[in-house]
């Protein structure tokens, strides 16, 4: 369907739940309450590292209002340990404690207040053991093996072929090699080398996970901010030995992700204690304990470029370090992913990649908005420059000259790129005047990147009911985080059905109702569940009319849905006529199924990617050079969207991804001193503010109607935040020709760098 | 402990209510009266998602002590629109995009509503000083600012209408 | 959070290496000990700290271990303790060497302090300034009593 | 979560005074809460009984006095920050009030509770110094007053006993010819770094300068011998004072490496800070007769 007459699809509609939320309507977990709803708390380990000698919780137990204080060995579960990739996690620490916030021991009582005393009476005994708490020191010889051994989960076809190094604290070691490395270095006129570091964050979605959890009969329910009610599901059933279907996990709107409400957190030890008490749980994190939850991986890479004179990429190589923290969670896909990316969008002949998820004594890392990209995208992309200003090119001219193209392979076997790179980088350096004038002291810098996009291996099933009153009910897994998911996918099944966009409503995520979901995260659910839900849109739609072609007396074929009716000839007849007409009553309905399964193929992964989420940025500064602080004057971000179902939605994910970009860029970032968080709130943890909005952002919308999903789209949850650190940090370079490559670019760090130049020492990156 | 007896007015309703002095006003709010749209994030008076105003003056509701709202009146997000017609600041919000998850919306409608009734015209600057205490993770406020600019237009201009 | 101070004290090496065994009087160099109890000679002691910052009041039952001595220039302690009033906890490593100078011996305190659990949340700074503050207090106390006594 | 206590609200400084000596070290001002409250929450310290000031009529207000400003301990940050006689006659008090915190602590948190809760990284402490601003404490029966420099002793400690109450701030006017001006710097929530400084103009000299810095050590200081570089010096031939100034301020300030950044960071941006406020100063003398 071309895209002029699309008449709901590509529109900027108003989003479903707006309304609710400036009105204050809007409820999530955190608001919810049951009757008899009992109250959780958690003692969590000082230490990063000991050895549990005892678990002194009398005194705890006898406090006023309690109803349980449970440590590991008490929570009646049939197994402890869960996790995506491995089963590494337990749900309280079992005989040792591995980070610093570890959950130890959960009192439950009447009420929080009467939790919270409690839990000052918790006691532990515990004998210190060395704590490695950085990469480096966990993959030292003499470090300690965190996890001795580790049983896969076996829950994701992509994590079934996990490499971890026996007898190291690597956890999942992801390589790839292709052409001739030293016949490349040999050749090359360039060979350029450097080591860039991405710190450790915390997502600080303004909604800390909350779960509340019931046991009823011999099932259970949850209502949790989780992103992956599917996963979540799973592991539950595996923890109580449940069949999948006595296990309901609910989510309603949440307030933020980021990838942080990724797979399975804090929903065991609720349902445990909910089991224990014979009581709802609540159990709500605040925002340090967030902190103390999940990170995003601090991330080192020694990066080595092999160019010729003219700027062709003739080989590259990437050593890629994650810190995972104590439990794996889904950092083995986050290192494979960043591995896999890290050579960058171009057409390089020879690479060798090798990328280590290494356990560590802090907090656990996991999924993170970009998955890898930005943290390898910051090296790679600063490499860029740093290889145009010893050619003496253009930094646009030599990404345009290396950007593979439209149909080219990146990886044999992995889908050819779907998109027209060249385009979006020039049109972003249009939209920054990158060949304008520049005012004296300020820079200009742009980067590119791209991640294969929606997930790997994920599947979709979606329904949609067409009700006797034509009002339409979409059943669809995708979690709505404030990304606009549900208002996409009810333009796509208004505009696939033919019904008024006001008449469809998109039901919350309820594993006891709506199909199944590999979860909403990578990008990929406007794109695969939309797939789903079009699919399901059609199938409704077909029946509707074999009905209206009996009542109507005419061909199926000859018939089409516009606006809710069917119209033949002079005779028109609205859909909810068509459906009680069939069913002689006032009842009855139509019902679609739509599901979306990824092909076969042999990709690098394993699987062929989706989509191909390609990302641009460029980014004007000036420089305070007395104080180093960079101060952001113009920013613009392109995100090839294939087709925007929801133009408005689209620039704003866009908007929003590149201010989670400048944050690491410029100031955000998780203090760890000895696996101690240090700012584990907002007063010391600087998030993006008002103020930090550039007089200028840009986002450009690039639509060619080329990707897969529904009406040629592509997802765009992810590529903003990918080049805003190194589209920034060769601005400064170009500015004031100091080049940084740890971040964040704090003031004092690039005061220092401008000191260390002028005082003529070698700035520190060109060795 | 001494409770504290005190009448409060909550979006134009008479409360007579009994608190201890160790109630936060948030408690009071969500607890109490379950006017749920007042959110708890940071719980340190720096993010603003529970931004509620106490003498149309914006406030950290965490952290402001409830028995303080005695003889006062108290506005929450939920006390803005009338019916079904919304208030300009939520009409701006709508249009622009200016939310996205919405756990920081309340809050930020709420400063937005204090922001325009003591500047009817902020520039763009003022708007972002006033609002540097409202955290949002979503939308990189781009949308939020040209919401707040849009409300004060019309709001400033419309002579009619419920520019309250 | 490593804190490092010397000072040189105008006494022999082995007055002050002897001074570091004299238990009840080091003990009266820490900023706010008490009850300094030894458990097992050379070995474990126990000892309470109070100390506070403003308002903020911290009471710790601290366990002193000896981790390592070589006789007469380096004694290695760990010592830590929990105040469960404030939820806070402490540790400290502390590694004090003793090496001739030319106007008697040079005595190095390198202290790691880390206070942990809510009390760490007062803020970065305000425990660094505490922490300094402690050992130059101690370093100095002890030059003090040496120095007195010979 | 807060853990329960007494409120007690006195009508008069005296039944104030008397409630605090009964309840010793169990009992806390409590005024604005906006740093107290915080604490207290986070289970840091607790207090069997808040001493509310704001039932004690009088110490809320902003009052000019024959060209001296006269601050009620309880008046809010957003008091000061919109009074009329403030933006006019103490344009910098009113600037630096503009940026404490944020809105919605400006329109709680009061003078008194800021001063008097002494968080290393605060900014009223460190501007009015530079003002000679004095303190006025009163307790049951007898009332003293300090020079504002003297209320800080350490970090979140002032000089007040247990009885005592900070009732009201005079910040007495600056000469002609003179200005103040107040830059700080920082990322975080507070601030990392705060310089003040305060020049009198006369004949094309420097008749007088006042600096002081905050948020980089314990407490706020008057930087006295910093001070002495510049004063006397034709208005025109600062440059090299201002550095020497700015490098003798920067050690006086008995930086730590934190959170915040270096100590020898914050060393450097007190002589950064120190230049800019000082050309703002003169630039707003120059601007008009008198600020």
């Amino acid at each position: 369907m071309a895209a002029d007459r699309l008449t709901v699809v590509g529109r900027a509609v108003p989003r479903l739940d707006a309304r609710d939320k400036v009105t204050g309507a809007a409820r999530y977990v955190s608001d919810l309450a049951l009757p008899g709803l009992a109250h959780a708390r958690v003692w969590r380990s000082p230490v990063p590292h000991a050895r549990i000698i005892e678990t002194l919780t009398e005194r705890a137990a006898a406090a006023p209002g309690v109803l349980a204080v449970c440590a590991a060995a008490d929570l009646p579960v049939k197994r402890l340990y869960f996790g995506p990739a491995y089963r590494d996690q337990p749900i309280l620490a079992h005989e040792v404690i591995r980070y610093a916030g570890e959950p130890v021991v959960a009192v439950v009582a009447d009420t929080e207040r009467h939790a919270q005393a409690a839990l000052a009476l918790v006691d532990v005994r515990y004998e210190e053991l060395p704590a490695a708490t950085s990469a480096e020191q966990a993959l030292a010889g003499n470090a300690s093996l965190i996890h001795p051994e580790i049983e896969r989960a076996g829950h994701f076809r992509d994590l079934s072929g996990l490499r971890p190094i026996p007898g190291t604290n690597v956890c999942q070691h992801y390589a790839y090699q292709r052409g001739d490395l030293a016949h490349a270095l040999e050749d090359a006129d360039l060979v350029v080398e450097g080591v860039y570091r991405y710190p450790a964050l915390s997502h600080h979605a303004l909604e800390p996970h909350c779960v509340v959890a019931r046991v009823d009969g011999d099932g259970l329910t949850v209502w949790a901010t989780t992103q992956h009610p599917f996963p979540v599901r799973r592991e539950l059933a595996d923890v109580f030995d449940l069949p999948l279907a006595a296990v309901q996990v609910v989510v309603p709107l949440i307030g933020g992700a980021f990838g942080g409400k990724c797979y399975t957190k804090t929903e065991p030890l609720a349902a445990a204690l909910a089991a224990r008490v014979r009581r709802p749980v609540r159990l709500a994190l605040s925002m340090e304990e967030n902190a103390r939850t999940i990170t995003r991986h601090a991330v080192s890479v020694v990066i080595k470029t092999a160019v010729t004179r003219d700027g062709t990429l003739l080989a590259r190589e990437c050593d890629v370090v994650l810190d995972t923290g104590a439990y794996a969670d889904i950092g083995p896909r986050v290192a494979t992913k960043a591995g896999y990316r890290a050579p960058g969008p171009y057409r390089i002949p020879t690479l060798r990649i090798d990328a280590k998820c290494v356990y560590t004594n802090n907090v656990p890392a996991g999924a993170y908005r970009g998955y890898g990209v930005p943290q390898v995208t910051w090296a790679g992309e600063s490499q860029m420059d740093v290889i145009a200003e010893r050619l003496g090119l253009d930094p646009l001219a030599l990404r345009l000259k290396n950007l593979l193209k439209r149909g080219e392979e990146y990886v044999a076997g992995d889908t050819p790129i779907d998109g027209d790179l060249a385009e979006g980088l020039e049109q972003t350096a249009r939209a920054v005047g990158w060949t304008a004038p520049l005012a004296r002291g300020r820079g200009r810098g742009l980067a590119c990147a791209m991640k294969d996009g929606g997930g790997t291996h994920s599947t979709s099933t979606a329904i949609v009911r067409i009700n006797a009153d034509g009002s339409v009910d979409v059943l669809a897994g995708s979690v709505e985080a404030g990304q606009g998911i549900r208002t996409a996918l009810a333009q796509i099944t208004a505009e696939t059905l033919g019904v008024p966009f006001a008449s469809v409503v998109v039901a919350a995520p309820d594993t006891s109702v709506t199909p199944y979901d590999w979860g909403t995260s990578a990008s990929r659910s406007t794109t695969i569940m939309g797939l789903a839900v079009q699919e399901a849109a059609r199938d409704a739609r077909e029946q509707v009319l074999i009905l209206a072609a009996t009542l109507l007396d005419a061909e199926a074929s000859m018939l089409t849905i516009r606006d809710g009716a069917i119209a033949h000839g002079d005779r028109a007849m609205t859909v909810a006529e068509v459906i009680s007409g069939h069913y002689g009553l006032v009842g009855g309905e139509v019902t679609g199924v739509g599901s979306f399964v990824p092909g076969k193929s042999s990709g690098s992964l394993g699987g062929a990617t989706v989509f191909w989420e390609s990302g641009m940025g460029a980014a004007e500064v000036d420089v305070d050079r007395e104080t180093g602080a960079i101060e952001l004057l113009k920013y613009i971000s392109a995100a090839d969207v294939g087709q925007a179902i929801n133009p408005r939605e689209c620039a704003a994910q866009d908007e929003g991804a590149a201010m989670q970009g400048i944050g690491p860029a410029l100031f955000e970032a998780r203090v760890n001193d000895a696996g101690q968080l240090v700012n584990p709130g907002l007063i010391d943890y600087r998030v993006p503010a008002f103020t930090d909005l550039p007089p200028t952002l840009e986002t450009v919308l690039i639509e060619n109607a080329d990707g897969p999903g529904p009406f040629g789209a592509k997802g765009v949850g992810e590529s903003g935040t990918f080049c805003v650190a190194p589209a920034i940090g060769s601005a400064l370079t170009q500015a004031t020709g100091v080049r940084l490559t740890e971040l964040p670019m704090t003031p004092e760090r690039v005061w220092r760098a401008l000191r260390d130049a002028e005082r003529g020492s070698l700035p520190p990156t060109l060795k | 402990m001494k409770e504290i007896a005190m009448t409060v007015i909550v979006n134009g309703d008479k409360h007579d209510l009994t608190v201890p002095p160790h109630e936060t006003l948030i408690e009071c709010l969500r607890d109490r009266l379950g006017l749920l749209g007042v959110k708890k994030s940071c719980d340190v008076q720096v993010c603003g998602t529970c931004t509620v105003l106490l003498d149309d003056r914006p406030v950290s509701a965490c952290t402001v002590l409830a028995f303080e709202a005695r003889g006062r009146s108290v506005r929450t997000i939920e006390g803005l629109a009338r019916g079904d017609d919304l208030h300009p600041v939520q009409e701006a919000f709508v249009e622009h995009g200016a939310l996205q998850c919405g756990f920081c919306t309340p809050g930020m409608i709420m400063a937005t509503v204090a922001l325009i009734n003591e500047n009817p015209r902020p520039t763009a600057d003022e708007v972002k000083h006033y609002m540097r205490g409202n955290i949002c993770r979503c939308t990189g406020y781009k949308r939020i600012l040209e919401a707040i600019l849009d409300a004060s237009r019309r709001m400033s201009g419309a002579s009619a209408g419920n520019g309250r | 959070m490593k804190v490092e101070r010397e000072v040189t004290i105008a006494a022999p090496r082995e007055t002050v290496w002897d001074f570091l065994w004299d238990v009840p009087r080091l003990a009266g160099c820490i900023p706010g000990a008490r009850d300094v109890r030894t458990i097992e000679e050379r070995k474990t002691y126990t000892a309470v700290v109070a100390d506070k910052v403003g308002p903020f009041k911290v009471q710790f039952p601290l366990t002193i271990e000896v981790v390592d001595v070589q006789a007469p220039e380096r004694l290695r302690v760990r010592a830590n303790g929990r105040d469960t009033a404030v939820d806070g906890l402490v540790k400290v490593d502390l590694d004090v060497t003793v090496t001739p100078a030319e106007t008697g011996t040079a005595l190095k305190v390198a202290a790691d302090i880390s206070v942990l659990g809510k009390l760490g949340t007062l803020g970065h700074s305000v425990i660094v300034r505490k922490g300094t503050d402690i050992v130059d207090r101690f370093a100095q106390a002890v030059r003090a009593q040496l120095e007195a006594k010979a | 979560m807060l853990r329960p206590f007494e409120l007690s609200e006195p009508t008069s400084v005296a039944e104030a005074s008397e409630l605090l000596a009964r309840h010793g070290d169990a009992a806390r001002i409590y005024a604005g809460g906006t740093e107290l409250i915080l604490v207290m929450k986070e289970g840091l310290v607790h207090y069997e009984h808040l001493v509310n000031v704001k039932t004690i009529p009088g110490l809320a207000g902003v009052r000019l006095d024959a060209g001296t400003l006269r601050l009620g301990a309880a008046t809010s940050h957003r008091a000061r920050e919109r009074d009329p006689l403030v933006r006019q006659h103490f344009p910098a008090v009113a600037r630096m009030e503009a940026d404490v915190a944020n809105v919605r602590v400006r329109e709680v948190g009061t003078l008194g509770g800021n001063l008097c809760f002494a968080e290393p990284h605060a900014d009223p402490g460190t501007l009015l110094q530079v003002f000679d601003a004095t303190a006025r404490i009163e307790k049951k029966g007898s009332a003293r007053t300090i020079p504002l420099e003297g209320l800080f002793v350490g970090p979140f400690e002032t000089c007040l006993e247990g009885d005592e109450l900070l009732t009201e701030i005079v910040v007495p006017p600056l000469p002609s010819r003179s200005a103040a001006a107040y830059l700080k710097f920082g990322f975080l929530e507070r601030p990392s770094v705060g310089v003040a400084v305060a020049v009198t103009l006369d004949d094309g000299h420097v008749a007088d300068a006042r600096i002081a810095v905050g948020c980089v050590g314990p407490v706020p200081r008057r930087m006295r011998e910093a001070e002495a570089e510049l004063r006397g010096k034709p208005r025109t031939e600062t440059g090299a004072a201002l550095a020497t100034a700015g490098r003798i301020a920067g050690r006086a300030a008995d930086a730590i490496t934190d959170l915040h950044g270096s100590a020898e960071y914050k060393e450097h941006l007190v002589g950064v800070l120190l230049r800019r406020a000082w050309d703002q100063a003169l630039a707003a003398i120059d601007g008009s007769p008198r600020r």
